[in-house]
């Protein structure tokens, strides 16, 4: 038993079900879903009794690649959190129908194989592999399923893989220097790597690039906000809640090991850039038109918290961080789907035609509230115990930082709110809104009650990454 | 020696069908040919040798590419079928020029002597030329022939020189005993200058910049096939060709010629790679970002001890991409007068397969993961990184950005637009030649080491 | 033989032959004129083919002078498969001045 | 045995809360109601329990649950702490809370949304609860940031009114200003000491030696400027007067008795933090002492019942910061008891006016109500007089305590406290007159359908009226009868204010206050009942009576300052920033395509120029390596 069956199953999964056909696919793909999900949980439980779960063998002798795959606790709680959301996208899509849907759900289904792949490959160019990978789905899914104008989402689309691409092109150029070092692109031969500061300064940059864009940081966030509009909602679900925690991910196993010194050196910048997306983001998104636009620009700030929380270097930073993007991956996919439910019954996003709703629908109002509410990180929960870890991290390095990173709670608030009351409240909306359907209101609940329960038992996820954390701490810590 | 007698004899064999009247025998009897020729030439891989007082030698580098080029020839040949089906009488004389043109690909791969080398670089020069005006009514192909044409036969006056001097230099056209008199210290001016302006034309050939104005013409006038054979086969055969030359001679690359070889590739890559952007005609982009690859491909020169494996690898990735991408633009533009990227209008909807195989293709070239692209494009960057030419490495990767663009309009116009046409008939050697070509090519992606550890 | 070349110094057959190369050069460059285009490739090839030859009897070496029969065959077939174009061009175009090929471009 | 009893005490309203929102609408109004009520009654229960065996044991009980947050070097548990303040805070918590409860039950009948009501009031009931008795800052926080949600939901309760939901959301936005002061003072504390919990935090402070004061000066303006926030104090107070928007209960429990004063309770919670910051403390003062005069002068000439009654919560909770500002911990909290019993009685009896009136709220439109609403009358006379400091009712304790506290420290505060308090006097009563004296004023369709309230929300009146004049009987200014200083005595670690009987200078100040009280309520008698002035429409107010009715215009200067700023760099940055960035990012493929588009003119189709190029790169490749070389 090892993860290399996650990968497989996802696999087989997506090949499954493009053979189904148009009308089984949906289907298909959730019981793989689910069935992904289902192992997670058995190697979680493998791993958790101290079994070996890890996956490696050589793949190609000249380069030197290995196909190894190695599960830690950091690894596994970024699976978890793919393989949970996958199954709640794919269920969430089942309200509307899609044109050559044995492709649509084949490449979901793909994309979260690739994204799996990432979390768990310990060698530096499978690695790669994966991240690029996981590119490809994801463009032709808002290409081709994607909303709006035609000419404009191309315009967008194409944008954003350039974008990831040219950044992610130099992260490549930086593992083939440190191969050249280390003979290897296995992690552990890298992390034993002594490089000068300089060296480190350059991968470290080359690595910036790649991830400020995915994550996005500002000022490379300008792919984002029209990609998620533009995109069907189950692509931005699966850019907004998953990808992007890709990117966060690497910084910690990848970005800050491998060239600690300079994220030393340039610490409050690093934290600096993190905490002017938090303010940024936040600004813009108050006069935002268009509901998927103004969360995209929400998901600016928060994951510029989330980034200042692991470039502070502390286990407090990381395990915040952690814990933020599995929340924020949650909660994300959350309000997208209940933009995605007005949009079925209003066939629109802009938030000037919707209000009202409230009077017609008492459930769908409790749960988007509820989101709402864990998106501005009310304790209790999820969301509060990340944003609180990262925000007492960041009051660790500088009181000041907690401060301007917390004017998150200020402004996240002001948006969300804000957004709130004028697609829900005011008088009553003279076009009928239904109730939520029992797949919407199941999809919503699952994600409610995730949200709450471990924002009050934290624990559990707190005690799988810790110790991977701390190793990664002490490679960070470790004297050339 | 024996592939390229089997060849030749093939040739004469097609011709004859032709008199014998089994026309409808020729594809299937070559393709089987060219299989048993593969056999043949892959059995020579641990047997080198040399015939004819040095004239051919065989080793690992020549069975290598022939056996690429043999395959390429393959898969050119069976796309022969659907695309003379008007022209079934002049069948075996398209068939046999293109088996003679292998003949001297094989040639130039497996050359020990300077006029083994300029032989078989006329013979491939010549069939080209033949093949690019092969559409004898139509203006543009014409002009095609009579660019390349003027241009190749000035091209080889060059090259003609170039061994001329190194003859005068050297005494002799013999490749072991020049590369052995290279060594010593005193050496006439001549040789270096007969070295460079052979690598000048053969620079032409690999369509380099500054030599690479003819490529889109010739490209865009020549038939589609033709445009196929060049733009894969005949691109990577001068390539091969180049190294082997370069090798073989032990010809003393020193700095400045490395610098040469430098500002040459980025400019090609960088030349070919922005021109590609606004071209609307696909096989103008796919001559442009054939110039870029060659740009690329230039890169192995800078590390050239080590890096005869990964010009293989880049070379097969690139020549399958290559073939699978055309055997798709040959299907979509079978009866259209131009090859505008509107044809391909809705190709997802209406072919999702060839539509997908043209996307992989694009994939590859641009070097995406598990398509062979990638892996040449990571070995050949960590081999520059190597030579310490890391410039040359962010030059390449920035020009790996531009390329996705003029690549992904390709993809877009097959997914982001409605079909304007209806396209009927699934000609079974064009799916099957393009789904084997794609197939080949995420193979060795997957497994690199395959190609990779042949020549190492 | 050896003594002519002794007297001449072969660095004179080499700069008529360079000189003659550079007129093949020139003529390509200037003429538009596709006939006297390919003359002027000729003048190109016969250079180095006298080059060979004096090479050849510099080295006291026959195979420089075998390789001149190669060249001149190869230059024949080319110049053969040249003139066919030509001829093709000259049906459809009814000119055979270079500058008349503009059609491909950009 | 006792975590059973706290969890039942902590779990109960929210197990109403669930009910109500999961079966509440299929329940039936009644029924619903009960089970909020019930729940309420229950946590009551339970509290007097626990009162009871503090009271005697004098032990606090500590009661862990599960660990909640790890952080480097903190885990923070999920716990509970009772303790005397704790216990007593849940008394009147509970004990308020289950009469309004009770009261609302009449109020809201007509209301379809009832169960909502009750359901959101018994969460708040809840999260007021875990705030009260939270074992750590984190539990705190917890509370603090839930009644903010509660309060939230509770003013946007009508929420097809556009207008209620502004109110909501600037109470919460402005609660959440205050919430990341709180949060930061917890990082310091966090920082600092490595603990949230109140039991260590105090065992640290007071067993270390050498203390960095500078932070926790720092840490304590934090916690400061969160209890500004929830407190309602200068200058984040713009939200109370607003959320009057909600139904009156709710304006009566949560912004008047409860929450509120939890900034109060958190500051008492951690005087042993304050107590090292003297500077801190002078600001507390200062600032409360401010805030209830300005709260005051607003208050005095404002025409909605309930609005007034809000103003005059801002300046009682003035009054209480400044008396802990002045270090007066107990006598803050008995202000807090006393004005919990006297500010639920006035808001409950504008409820009931308003609910007698169908919804009337403007003063202009009553009046002579006293016939017809016979108890409303009484119980709010009672909680007037009470409220403006008239002897032997529960206030004129209480704040005579806290002027006596203010004079001892500094004139100046004390003489601000005064006024504020003549103030109070002054438009308590232009209240009573101009609600229950004289003719009514509103239309004959009204004057036909008044009637006093029913009993379900006059005996919460009652209950409270008696309350309000008794209270003053657990602090006695007498110390051999001063329950309540004892009571809270193991709480602080400074010995409270000394224990001094009643001097000739104290009984002077008592006198001046009363007569300041008395002359108060004179010049309203006057003004409003003899002269029978009636204020003028909002159109004819001018001079400084029209700052004061548009309260300062501090809500138009926070408008212009601070949300229309910060909509205008949303608007530079959505229109201008993020287009640049884009149009910066899209102009490299731009440039790179213009490069491509001029590139196709040198490819001209002319082979002459082809070959020009190949010999110029013949060339220039030739001259570089063999002329440049040499």
């Amino acid at each position: 038993m090892n993860v290399s069956l996650l990968l497989i199953l996802l696999l087989v999964g997506a090949i499954v079900t493009y053979l189904a056909g148009d009308k089984l696919a949906s289907k298909v793909a959730l019981f793989f879903g689910l069935a992904s999900l289902g192992c997670t949980i058995v190697l979680l439980n493998h791993y958790n009794l101290g079994e070996n779960i890890s996956f490696i063998t050589r793949w190609i002798t000249q380069p030197n690649v290995s196909f190894a795959l190695k599960a830690d606790g950091l690894s596994l709680a970024m699976v978890l959190l793919t393989t949970a959301l996958t199954p709640i996208i794919i269920f969430s899509s089942f309200g509307n129908e899609y044109k050559n849907s044995k492709a649509f759900y084949a490449l979901i289904l793909f994309m979260s194989f690739a994204m799996t792949g990432t979390f768990l490959a310990s060698d530096g160019l499978l690695y790669y592999i994966f991240w690029e990978l996981a590119l490809i789905p994801i463009y032709f899914i808002a290409l081709i399923w994607g909303n709006g104008d035609a000419e404009d989402r191309k315009k967008a689309v194409v944008k954003f893989f350039i974008y990831t691409l040219a950044g992610s092109l130099f992260m490549l150029v930086a593992f083939v220097y440190l191969y050249l070092k280390a003979g290897s692109f296995l992690i552990e031969d890298l992390y034993k790597l002594n490089l000068s500061s300089s060296e480190q300064l350059w991968i470290f940059l080359a690595f910036f690039l790649a991830y400020a864009i995915k994550i996005p940081l500002i000022p490379f966030h300008t792919w984002q906000a029209n990609v998620y509009q533009k995109a069907p909602t189950v692509g931005t679900m699966l850019l907004s809640g998953i990808m992007l925690k890709m990117g966060l991910y690497s910084v910690i196993r990848w970005q800050l090991p491998l060239a600690p010194l300079a994220a030393k050196e340039y610490l409050p910048v690093l934290i600096g850039i993190g905490i002017a997306g938090v303010i940024y983001g936040s600004i813009v998104a108050l006069r935002q038109k268009d509901l998927k636009k103004l969360l995209a620009y929400s998901s600016l700030a928060h994951v510029g918290l989330i980034s200042a929380g692991t470039y502070t270097l502390t286990l407090d930073g990381l395990r915040g961080s952690v814990l933020q993007m599995i929340a924020h991956g949650f909660v994300v996919v959350g309000l997208f789907f209940v933009a995605e439910i007005i949009f079925r019954r209003y066939e629109t996003r802009t938030i000037a035609e919707m209000g009202g709703i409230r009077a017609q629908t008492p459930k769908f109002t409790s749960l988007f509230l509820l989101l709402v509410l864990a998106s501005v990180a009310l304790p209790t929960t999820f969301n509060f115990v990340g944003e609180f870890t990262v925000l007492y991290s960041l009051s660790q390095i500088n009181v000041w930082f907690a401060v301007l990173g917390g004017t998150t709670i200020i402004l996240g608030a002001y948006y969300m709110l804000k957004m709130f009351q004028y697609t829900m409240l005011g008088e009553t909306n003279k076009r009928i809104f239904a109730d939520v359907t029992a797949n919407e209101g199941i999809t919503l609940v699952l994600i409610v009650a995730v949200l709450f329960f471990f924002g009050l038992y934290p624990k559990p996820i707190i005690d799988l990454i810790t110790p991977s954390l701390e190793e990664i701490l002490t490679q960070i810590n470790r004297i050339n | 020696m024996n592939t390229l007698i089997a060849i030749i004899g093939l040739g004469v064999l097609c011709l004859l069908f032709e008199i014998l009247d089994f026309r409808k025998a020729i594809i299937p009897i070559t393709i089987i040919g060219l299989l048993g020729v593969l056999g043949l030439t892959i059995s020579e891989y641990n047997a080198p040798n040399s015939y004819y007082n040095n004239m051919i030698v065989v080793n690992k580098f020549s069975v290598c590419f022939s056996s690429l080029f043999i395959v390429l020839t393959i898969f050119l040949v069976a796309l022969s079928h659907n695309f003379y089906e008007n022209h079934q009488s002049k069948l075996s004389d398209f068939i046999a020029i293109k088996i003679f043109l292998l003949c001297g690909a094989v040639a130039m791969v497996s050359f020990g002597n300077l006029a083994m080398f300029f032989l078989g670089i006329e013979v491939l020069s010549i069939s080209l030329y033949i093949l690019a005006a092969s559409n004898r009514m139509n203006l543009k192909s014409n002009e095609a022939g009579m660019k390349y044409f003027l241009m190749g036969s000035f091209a080889s006056g060059i090259i003609l020189f170039g061994i001329c001097m190194i003859y005068g230099a050297m005494g002799t056209f013999d490749i072991a005993e020049i590369s052995e008199m290279s060594q010593s210290a005193e050496l006439p001016i001549w040789f270096p200058i007969g070295i460079v302006l052979v690598t000048i034309g053969m620079f032409f050939k690999v369509a380099a910049v500054p030599f690479h104005f003819w490529a889109p013409d010739v490209y865009e006038g020549s038939p589609a096939l033709t445009t196929a054979t060049m733009s894969t086969l005949a691109k990577v055969v001068a390539m091969a060709t180049l190294y082997k030359l370069l090798s073989a001679m032990n010809a003393d690359i020193n700095y400045g010629f490395q610098m040469v070889i430098v500002v040459i590739s980025i400019a090609s890559m960088t030349v070919g790679n922005i021109m590609a952007l606004k071209q609307a005609n696909v096989k103008r982009m796919l001559a442009f970002s054939g110039v870029s690859h060659a740009g690329f491909m230039l890169m192995t020169l800078l590390s050239i001890t080590t890096s005869a494996g990964s010009l293989l690898y880049y070379a097969t990735a690139y020549s399958l991409a290559g073939i699978a991408a055309f055997s798709v633009i040959l299907y979509v533009c079978k009866n259209q007068n131009n090859e505008d990227i509107t044809n391909f209008h809705g190709l997802g909807k209406t072919n999702p397969l060839l539509a997908a195989v043209l996307t992989g293709a694009l994939l590859s070239m641009a070097g995406i993961p598990i398509f062979a692209g990638f892996f040449a494009k990571l070995v050949l960057f960590s081999q520059t990184i190597q030579a310490g030419y890391l410039v040359v490495v962010i030059a390449a990767v920035i020009n790996s950005i531009i390329s996705v663009g003029y690549y992904f309009k390709l993809i877009l116009a097959m997914y982001g637009k409605e079909p304007n046409e209806t396209r009927t008939g699934k000609p079974f050697l064009i799916y099957a030649v393009a789904i084997v070509a794609l197939v080949l090519n995420v193979i060795i992606g997957l497994f690199p080491s395959v190609i990779l550890d042949l020549l190492a | 033989m050896n003594n002519i070349l002794n007297q001449i110094g072969i660095e004179n057959y080499i700069f008529l032959s360079v000189i003659l190369f550079c007129i093949g050069v020139f003529g390509v460059l200037y003429r538009r004129n596709a006939i006297i285009v390919f003359m002027s490739i000729e003048i190109m090839l016969n250079a180095v083919n006298l080059l060979f030859v004096a090479f050849s009897t510099y080295h006291q070496d026959a195979q420089g002078q075998v390789f001149v029969f190669f060249s001149m065959a190869v230059a024949a077939a080319e110049v053969a498969v040249g003139l066919a174009i030509l001829v093709s061009i000259f049906r459809n175009l009814g000119s055979i001045t270079i500058d008349n090929l503009k059609n491909l471009k950009g | 045995m006792n975590t059973n009893i706290a969890l039942v005490l902590v779990l109960a309203p929210f197990l109403g809360f669930l009910i109500n929102v999961f079966f509440g609408k299929s329940l039936g109004k009644s029924v619903s109601g009960m089970i909020g009520t019930v729940s309420v009654v229950v946590s009551f229960v339970a509290t007097l329990y626990f009162f009871m065996q503090i009271n005697n044991t004098k032990q606090p009980l500590s009661i862990a649950l599960f660990d909640w947050i790890q952080i480097s070097n903190i885990k923070v548990n999920f716990g509970f702490l009772l303790d005397q303040l704790s216990v007593l805070w849940l008394l009147f918590v509970t004990g308020i809370g289950a009469l309004i409860h009770l009261y609302s039950f009449s109020y809201m009948h007509d209301d379809e949304k009832m169960h909502s009501f009750f359901a959101y009031l018994n969460l708040f009931i809840f999260f007021m609860i875990l705030l009260v008795v939270g074992s750590n800052l984190l539990v705190l926080f917890i509370g603090w940031e839930g009644v903010g949600l509660c309060s939230y939901l509770l003013i946007g309760f009508w929420y097809k009114n556009q207008h209620f939901n502004d109110a909501a959301k600037k109470a919460f936005i402005m609660n959440r200003i205050g919430d990341l002061g709180l949060l930061v003072g917890i990082f310091i504390i966090g920082n600092l000491f490595s603990t949230l919990d109140y039991v260590s935090l105090k065992t640290a402070i007071t067993g270390a030696t050498n203390l960095n004061t500078y932070w926790i000066s720092i840490a304590a303006f934090c916690l400061f400027i969160g209890a500004c926030g929830k407190s309602a104090q200068i200058p984040l107070y713009t939200w109370l007067p607003d959320a009057m928007a909600g139904p009156t209960p709710v304006s009566a429990l949560i912004h008047a008795a409860t929450m509120v004063t939890a900034g109060i309770f958190m500051i008492t919670r951690l005087n042993f933090v304050f107590d090292l910051a003297p500077q801190v403390q002078t600001i507390i003062a200062i600032i409360g002492a401010i805030t209830a005069l300005v709260a005051a002068t607003i208050g005095l000439v404002q025409n909605d019942i309930k609005k007034v009654l809000a103003y005059s919560t801002v300046s009682q909770l003035g009054l209480m910061f400044l008396a802990l500002g002045l270090g007066a911990y107990e006598v803050a909290v008995f202000h807090v008891i006393t004005h919990a019993f006297f500010k639920a009685c006035l808001f409950l009896g504008s409820g009931s006016v308003i609910h007698g009136l169908h919804g009337e709220q403007d003063m202009r439109k009553m009046g002579g109500l006293k016939k017809a609403m016979p108890i409303t009358y009484i119980t709010m006379l009672i909680a007037s007089l009470a409220i403006s400091g008239i002897p032997l009712f529960s206030g004129f304790f209480s704040k005579d305590e806290i002027l006596l506290v203010a004079f001892e420290h500094s004139i100046p505060l004390w003489v601000v406290a005064s006024i504020a308090s003549i103030m109070t006097a002054f438009y308590m009563f232009r209240l009573m007159y101009l609600t229950f004296f004289n003719e009514f004023r509103g239309t004959a369709e009204q004057k036909h359908h008044l009637h006093e309230s029913p009993a379900l929300i006059t005996f919460p009146l009652i209950v409270l009226a008696v309350l309000a004049t008794i209270g003053g009987i657990i602090s006695l200014p007498f110390p051999e009868y001063n329950w309540l200083n004892g009571y809270l005595a193991p709480l602080f670690t400074k010995v409270a204010t000394e224990e001094h009987g009643l001097g000739s200078t104290e009984y002077l100040l008592m006198t001046l206050a009363v007569i300041g009280g008395v002359v108060g309520i004179a010049i309203a008698y006057i003004k409003y009942n003899k002269q029978n002035t009636v204020p003028a429409e909002d159109a004819a107010i001018t001079g400084f009576s029209k700052v004061l009715y548009n309260k300062y215009y501090v809500d138009e200067i926070y408008n212009f300052v601070f949300v229309k700023t910060i909509n205008e760099l949303s608007r530079f940055f959505r229109d201008i920033v993020e287009t640049s960035l884009s149009a910066l990012v899209f102009g490299f493929g731009k440039v790179t395509n213009e490069i491509g588009f001029y590139g196709k003119k040198v490819q001209n189709g002319s082979i002459g120029l082809y070959l020009f190029a190949f010999v110029l790169g013949l060339c220039a490749i030739v001259s570089y390596l063999f002329l440049a070389q040499q």
